[in-house]
């Protein structure tokens, strides 16, 4: 059973189906539900939300993808927006120099991150719950606690481009979603990744060192959350300390939901967009039914579950679709 | 009992300078920073006169961990514990140890809960504004500018936190003052992102909204971000509460229309005193509710 | 001189190489034989670079050598295919084959180039059916212990280390690779070979050097020492001789009452390339005291057979009847946990990722099948019956390891296979499965092994035995069904079986093209 | 190197010297930053904290060593206080039959978690995020989403007995511990658990049901963290359905820095509970030095990182006690 069920997943490594299915699910549940959900606006403000999760879930599914995990990707998030905003706001520096800033901070937390772990053989889960913390009293301390407000200095990056609707930052996310699934199946770079995930010691035993890769993935992640904090950023027009705390469990979420393994070797970036399209669209819909708060949470988490066992029958359904 | 003990302490002369500590919810946000400088600053002014430890919770809602920082405390023999509690029951039984132990116990910015502090035999002081009046007094504002009849809608905070419902009934009580018609009452736990979620679903279904009423003003920044991003700036008001500088400046730039400060560097300078003033008199002030402002574009 | 070492040290808790000195010529075949634990493939892996040495001085190509890591060593054209596998299940065959040179300069992956390689690559070990484009985990193991060794032999060799390449391997590939070792010959290129097969010494290697508990007890011309003498060298104990045919008592006959009827039993799953797999229309009886054997090639459907009787697989149609109910029941196995509580047991094949608990210790191993009826009171383990089993079952099958507690991933490969077999001894069965028992077992062990077989079925068990080994099923078997393509192709007495007759059999249901071009590898 | 790394962690498996020296290094650090830290009132107030969070990490060490891992442990333990509260306020159950009401709370849910995860091959992160959003909704449901005050009826638990200084929780707690670290090293459950750990396939194949076991350890993990929750409760002497947000990471964090590997097969209750005292004396000693929220996060985080690495030179410490 086991076997046969690996088998077919990696037969089928990037089949969407059963996620697009459960995606389609949701979307005429609300739909039929609430009123205005089926409508052109809540889709565009719906995906315009999302640029900061994907980025972040992008650089998450190449850590699982190694076997590792990051826990700091909210904090680190934090952080960048922060850096970027004192940057902009006390220190008047032009964009350009925050953009690079917030880039360059998120870039240091991650190879620290992929550094300590990979170097000193500690669980990469220790060394970002760490990091967690550092990140945040960083964030804490840049900004002295207190919101930055910058204004539409920044704006220009999360608002809908006149015309066309979706925000520059959900056409950078896409872009990023893309070139991570090229890079996953087309290059060195991707198939290394998913050797390391498989068995480690044989990549070493192949003559291949695997510390350079993981500690690539592990500053490649810190870099997307740097990008998520720029995302955040400018849709909020505001640098929040306190931004993005929980988000690692989001972003892991979205990953597993897109049936990325947690023990590495298996995973897809475009599933895990598809794993955020659906908790953000179920987010959207739960808000838009203003259900009760404790409704709310059992409904987030029966979706959750139940999303991953529909996913099961990809195989199925995949099956279904290829006899046609 | 526990007061006559406060008293003999006081009486016995004392080398050692007075210890105060002060106990947050949270020392991660702009208000309760605020608070802390306002205190460190006091006691830089009186330094002969008592030493400062200053420790808030990770979160505003972790009841444990600020138990466990009033035991803490304790442990540290601390003569005053100037205190604002992330829950107004369940950080009573400590506090009832504090004072059994002899601490002078003040209570700041959020209220106990009355009847069991009765029900417990005890009395704290308190220092500290009125969250439902206060945000009736914004809610006011919002009213100004509507109608009877008017759609709005209120962003919570955490479900449960006491300072949450204050608020939200301040809200209530003004809307219902001047006939607004709440639609939807929903929470975003206190953080802006949340909050922008749930602003720009409320804004899709409910096309005729005309105000969102948000419990702080991390989530007042959400909702503004919402309201832009579906380019209703203007049409729908967003007001806060807690005056955080961020939350300032869009009051000014009119995207936010008013927030509430509570001046909270003074509250736990108010605290402060009044412990020392217990601490070396032995007799208890009445409660002080500290003044609000509603704070709109100048 | 290609290589020469000279007074090799290395211990890990215990010295496991000493003082040794070693050999190599340009162009010259040298087998490496000793038995579990002599300390063959750490030599190896010294001269490969994995391990260090503790002392001892290496010259290769008449340079001082130092071999401090894989990669210099590999530069240097020194390659090894290891004992155990080390791919990537996950991905595909022309992937595994090029692992480190499958993109092009700017790191792009050249997926169409490397499986166009990939499939001249895949002949050279005779697995041209097989779909470069395909995830390596669709492969039996015999077919991914090809994959390694044809993935090694693209690179630029001087030096090739083969650690126990054919222990998975049948007679047609065996004859390919022999092929392939001839060609590296003649291009000047040493070779150490390590085999517990002994046929194979003979027929490939020039030189052999024997290895007792880490010491070199001759190195001889092959045309100079007989098998017996290597075999006694090897054990250290003059008395020995091991006979292939004879030590085997098989004047019994199996009565007939049955123990065992496999009806029509079906396990067909396509893959992604439109190849199949599995097997198809499988009967025969088992009888009580019988060994019968199943011989075919590699992924021919052995393996899936014993699974699904097993149940660790499900089988599609057909069924299973017992005669513990008077063959009444149609059974399929829903789990391995129903068949064993039904008297069957099964050695798996793949010790390394389906048999083992690596990080535990041996006893612990050893126990883990019988734990529940080692429990004393609420649920605590007997330790010290468990150590007694352990340490009796390590006297029966001879395993060598400094101690019960030892880790098992710190044994040699054949101990491991041993104490995996103690496992299933250990358990109350009336009818096992054995896949490929004697796999990186050493010529002695092997015939111990085969003996308790013969003797399990003098004891009215009934035993089924999968091996890649002619040798070892003409040996040990009373019949031997031959599977082809997945189909039985014949149940014969093995008294009237020949390994010709038997190779025959086994290509019978492959499509002729198939056919033809396996019987042209075989007949190389 | 890893192998012989591997090899001494397994040859000494309860090695918890350099947790200790790790703990030791802390409380002198502390003992001479601040003044009332080094106090017998101090380390009474610590140990009496800290029962949930064991009981706690107990269960989550099982759950670790079979390769799952359970996010839901904090919700569910607010779930079950939230029960017991109701159940004594506003049923007037007897407090036996509260006690037993969280406790079967707790493993409903537990045992939910380890079916759905089990049965149906569905990564039990996700599972169990699911079951973190359920039953922090059935908390705010039971609840009201009001902290119920329940006094002193409860308060025997968790308040010091006189003239012993800890309380009947602690001394509860620490039997757990107890008990189950000879459940791990002595026992069939013990044996198959870290099997299933090391080579699921391995221990299916020979004939042992993993299922079975595995529901098991999430049902124990449910019911640790009902009594956890009732341990909770008693101390605060109220139920509050925000109480445990975030306590899954503190749970996992002590379980990591006790050694135990997130993929499975190696771990021991001692050493969580040595992660957990960690843990306890590192908040308690950060709250005495009263020093600013960011320091705090920032040494927080620097010293779960430095205590496990740390920890790595257990071997050359145990080699130097060894040799004594
Ligand atoms: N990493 C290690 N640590 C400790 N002991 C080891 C290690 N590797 C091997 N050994 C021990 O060294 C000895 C030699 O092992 P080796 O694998 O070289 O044997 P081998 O001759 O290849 O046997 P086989 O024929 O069974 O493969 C064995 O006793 C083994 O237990
Ligand atoms: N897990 C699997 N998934 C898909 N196909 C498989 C799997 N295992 C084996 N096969 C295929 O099934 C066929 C039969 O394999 P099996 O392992 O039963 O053969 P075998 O005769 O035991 O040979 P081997 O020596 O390779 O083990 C082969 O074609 C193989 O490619
Ligand atoms: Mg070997
Ligand atoms: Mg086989």
């Amino acid at each position: 059973m086991p076997e046969s069920k690996l088998k077919s997943r990696i037969q089928l490594p990037w089949n969407s189906l059963g996620l697009v299915a459960v995606l389609i699910v949701l979307i005429i549940f609300f739909g039929t539900m609430s009123e205005y959900f089926f409508s052109a606006v809540t889709f565009r403000t719906l995906v315009n939300q999302i640029p900061a999760l994907t980025v972040i879930a992008v650089g998450m599914t190449f850590v699982l993808l190694i076997a590792g995990i990051d826990l700091s990707v909210g904090s680190v998030m934090a952080l960048c927006a922060a850096v970027m905003g004192i940057l902009v706001i006390d220190h008047q520096a032009p964009i350009a120099v925050a953009l690079i800033g917030a880039l360059l901070m998120g870039l240091a937390c991650g190879t620290a991150n992929g550094f300590v772990s990979a170097k000193w053989r500690i669980p990469s889960f220790v060394v970002t719950l760490g990091m967690l913390e550092i990140a945040r009293g960083g964030a804490y301390l840049v900004t002295n606690s207190e919101t930055k407000y910058l204004g539409d200095s920044v704006g220009f990056i999360g608002s809908p481009i006149a015309g066309l609707g979706v925000s520059a930052a959900l056409i950078a996310a896409i872009l990023v979603v893309i070139i991570a699934q090229w890079v996953l199946s087309k290059t060195l770079f991707g198939r290394y990744m998913i050797a390391i995930g498989t068995n480690e010691e044989a990549v070493r035993l192949s003559g291949v060192n695997p510390l350079f890769w993981k500690v690539l993935v592990f500053a490649l992640a810190g870099l997307l959350a740097g990008l998520g904090g720029i995302f955040q950023l400018s849709y909020l027009q505001s640098a929040d300390p306190n931004s993005g705390i929980g988000l690692e469990l989001a972003a892991i979420a979205a990953v597993v939901i897109g049936g990325t393994s947690l023990s590495g070797g298996r995973g897809s970036v475009v599933n895990s967009f598809l794993g955020v399209l659906i908790i953000a669209v179920m987010q959207a819909g739960l808000a838009q039914l203003g259900v009760s708060e404790p409704s709310k949470r059992i409904i987030t988490g029966m979706v959750i579950i139940a999303a991953v066992l529909f996913d099961q029958f990809r195989e199925p359904l995949g099956r279904f679709f290829q006899r046609k | 009992g526990s007061e006559k003990e406060a008293e003999d302490e006081s009486s016995t002369p004392k080398s050692q300078p007075v210890r105060v500590a002060l106990i947050m919810k949270s020392l991660a946000n702009e208000y309760f920073i605020n608070m802390m400088e306002g205190a460190k600053a006091h006691q830089l002014e009186n330094a002969e006169k008592y030493e400062l430890i200053v420790n808030g919770t990770k979160n505003e809602s972790d009841l444990a961990q600020q138990v466990s920082l009033v035991e803490q405390m304790m442990a540290a023999q601390v003569d005053i514990l100037v205190l604002a509690p992330v829950n107004s029951k369940g950080m009573l039984p400590v506090v009832k140890r504090a004072i059994d132990q002899g601490i002078v116990v003040v209570n700041i910015d959020n209220r106990f809960d009355q009847d069991l502090l009765q029900q417990m035999g005890m009395s704290v002081p308190f220092v500290g504004p009125a969250d439902r009046a206060g945000a009736k007094l914004v809610g006011q504002e919002v009213a100004k500018y509507l109608k009877a009849g008017d759609e709005v809608a209120i962003i919570g905070g955490l479900p449960g936190a006491y300072n949450a419902q204050q608020r939200q009934a301040g809200f209530e009580d003004a809307m219902a003052e001047s006939g607004l018609n709440i639609i939807s009452i929903q929470s975003a736990d206190w953080e802006s992102a949340k909050s922008a979620t749930v602003a720009a679903a409320m804004l899709s279904e409910k096309p005729n909204l005309k105000a969102l009423l948000c419990s702080n003003d991390s989530m007042a920044l959400g909702a503004v971000a919402a309201v832009r991003q579906a380019g209703r700036t203007g049409d729908v008001l967003v007001v806060g509460f807690d005056n955080l500088s961020a939350a300032n400046d869009l009051v000014q730039s009119g995207e936010l229309l008013a927030t509430i400060d509570q001046h909270g560097d003074e509250l736990a300078v108010y605290g402060i005193e009044y412990a020392l003033q217990i601490l070396h008199s032995g007799i208890i002030p009445e409660n002080i509710i500290t003044p609000v402002d509603l704070i709109v574009a100048k | 001189m290609l290589l020469r070492i000279k007074k090799l040290n290395k211990s890990f808790v215990v010295p496991v190489l000493k003082n040794l000195d070693f050999e190599l010529h340009e162009g010259e075949v040298h087998a490496l034989l000793g038995s579990n634990g002599a300390g063959k493939s750490t030599l190896c892996n010294i001269i490969s670079g994995i391990h260090t040495a503790d002392s001892g001085s290496f010259e290769y190509c008449g340079l001082p050598y130092t071999p401090n890591s894989l990669q210099a060593a590999e530069a240097l054209g020194i390659c090894m295919v290891m004992q155990e596998l080390n791919l990537f299940p996950t991905l595909s065959v022309a992937e595994n084959l090029y692992f480190r040179s499958m993109s092009d300069r700017f790191g792009i992956v050249q997926h169409q180039a490397i499986q166009r390689r990939a499939k001249k690559a895949l002949q050279t070990v005779g697995l041209n059916y097989i779909d470069p484009a395909q995830p390596l985990s669709q492969l039996g193991v015999g077919q991914q212990q090809l994959v390694e060794i044809a993935s090694v032999l693209q690179r630029p060799i001087r030096l090739l280390i083969l650690d126990e390449p054919t222990s998975a391997l049948t007679g047609p590939q065996i004859d390919l690779l022999f092929e392939q070792i001839i060609q590296l010959k003649k291009q000047g290129i040493g070779v150490i070979y390590i085999s517990h097969r002994m046929d194979e010494i003979s027929r490939i290697a020039d030189r052999v050097s024997i290895l007792r508990d880490g010491e070199l007890v001759a190195t001889k011309a092959v045309a100079d020492i007989s098998t017996d003498r290597m075999v006694q060298l090897m054990a250290g104990d003059e008395s020995t001789s091991i006979d292939m045919k004879e030590s085997i008592d098989q004047s019994h006959l199996p009565n007939n009452s049955i123990l065992l009827k496999v009806e029509n039993l079906t396990r067909r799953t396509k893959n992604q390339s439109g190849g199949d797999s599995g097997f198809e229309n499988i009967s025969f009886n088992l009888n009580a005291g019988e060994v019968l054997g199943i011989g075919g090639l590699i992924g021919s459907g052995r393996t899936e057979l014993l699974r699904a009787i097993f149940g660790a697989d499900q089988a599609h149609k057909g069924c299973i009847r017992l005669a513990s109910d008077g063959f009444k029941t149609r059974r399929i196995m829903k789990s391995p946990a129903d068949a064993i509580s039904h008297g069957i047991g099964m050695l798996v094949e793949d010790r390394k990722s389906q048999g083992l608990l690596l990080s535990h210790s041996v006893s612990k191993n050893i126990s883990f099948a019988i734990l529940d009826s080692l429990n004393k009171k609420l649920g605590v383990v007997d330790q010290s019956a468990e150590q007694d089993l352990a340490e009796s079952m390590s006297k029966k099958l001879s395993i060598q390891c400094d101690s019960m507690q030892q880790p098992i991933s710190l044994l040699s490969g054949g101990n491991q296979q041993k104490a995996l077999l103690a496992r299933w001894l250990a358990i109350d069965f009336s009818i096992l499965l054995l896949d490929e028992p004697s796999r990186g077992v050493d010529a002695r062990a092997k015939n111990q092994i085969q003996a308790l077989i013969r003797e399990l079925a003098a004891m009215g068990k009934a035993i089924l035995i999968v091996s890649s080994e002619t040798q070892e099923l003409l040996k040990v078997s009373d019949r031997i069904a031959v599977m082809s393509n997945g189909r039985l192709a014949g149940i014969f007495k093995t008294t009237e079986l020949s390994e010709e007759k038997l190779l025959e059999a086994s290509f019978c249901f492959y499509s002729s093209e198939d056919n033809q071009s396996k019987l042209a590898n075989a007949r190389i």
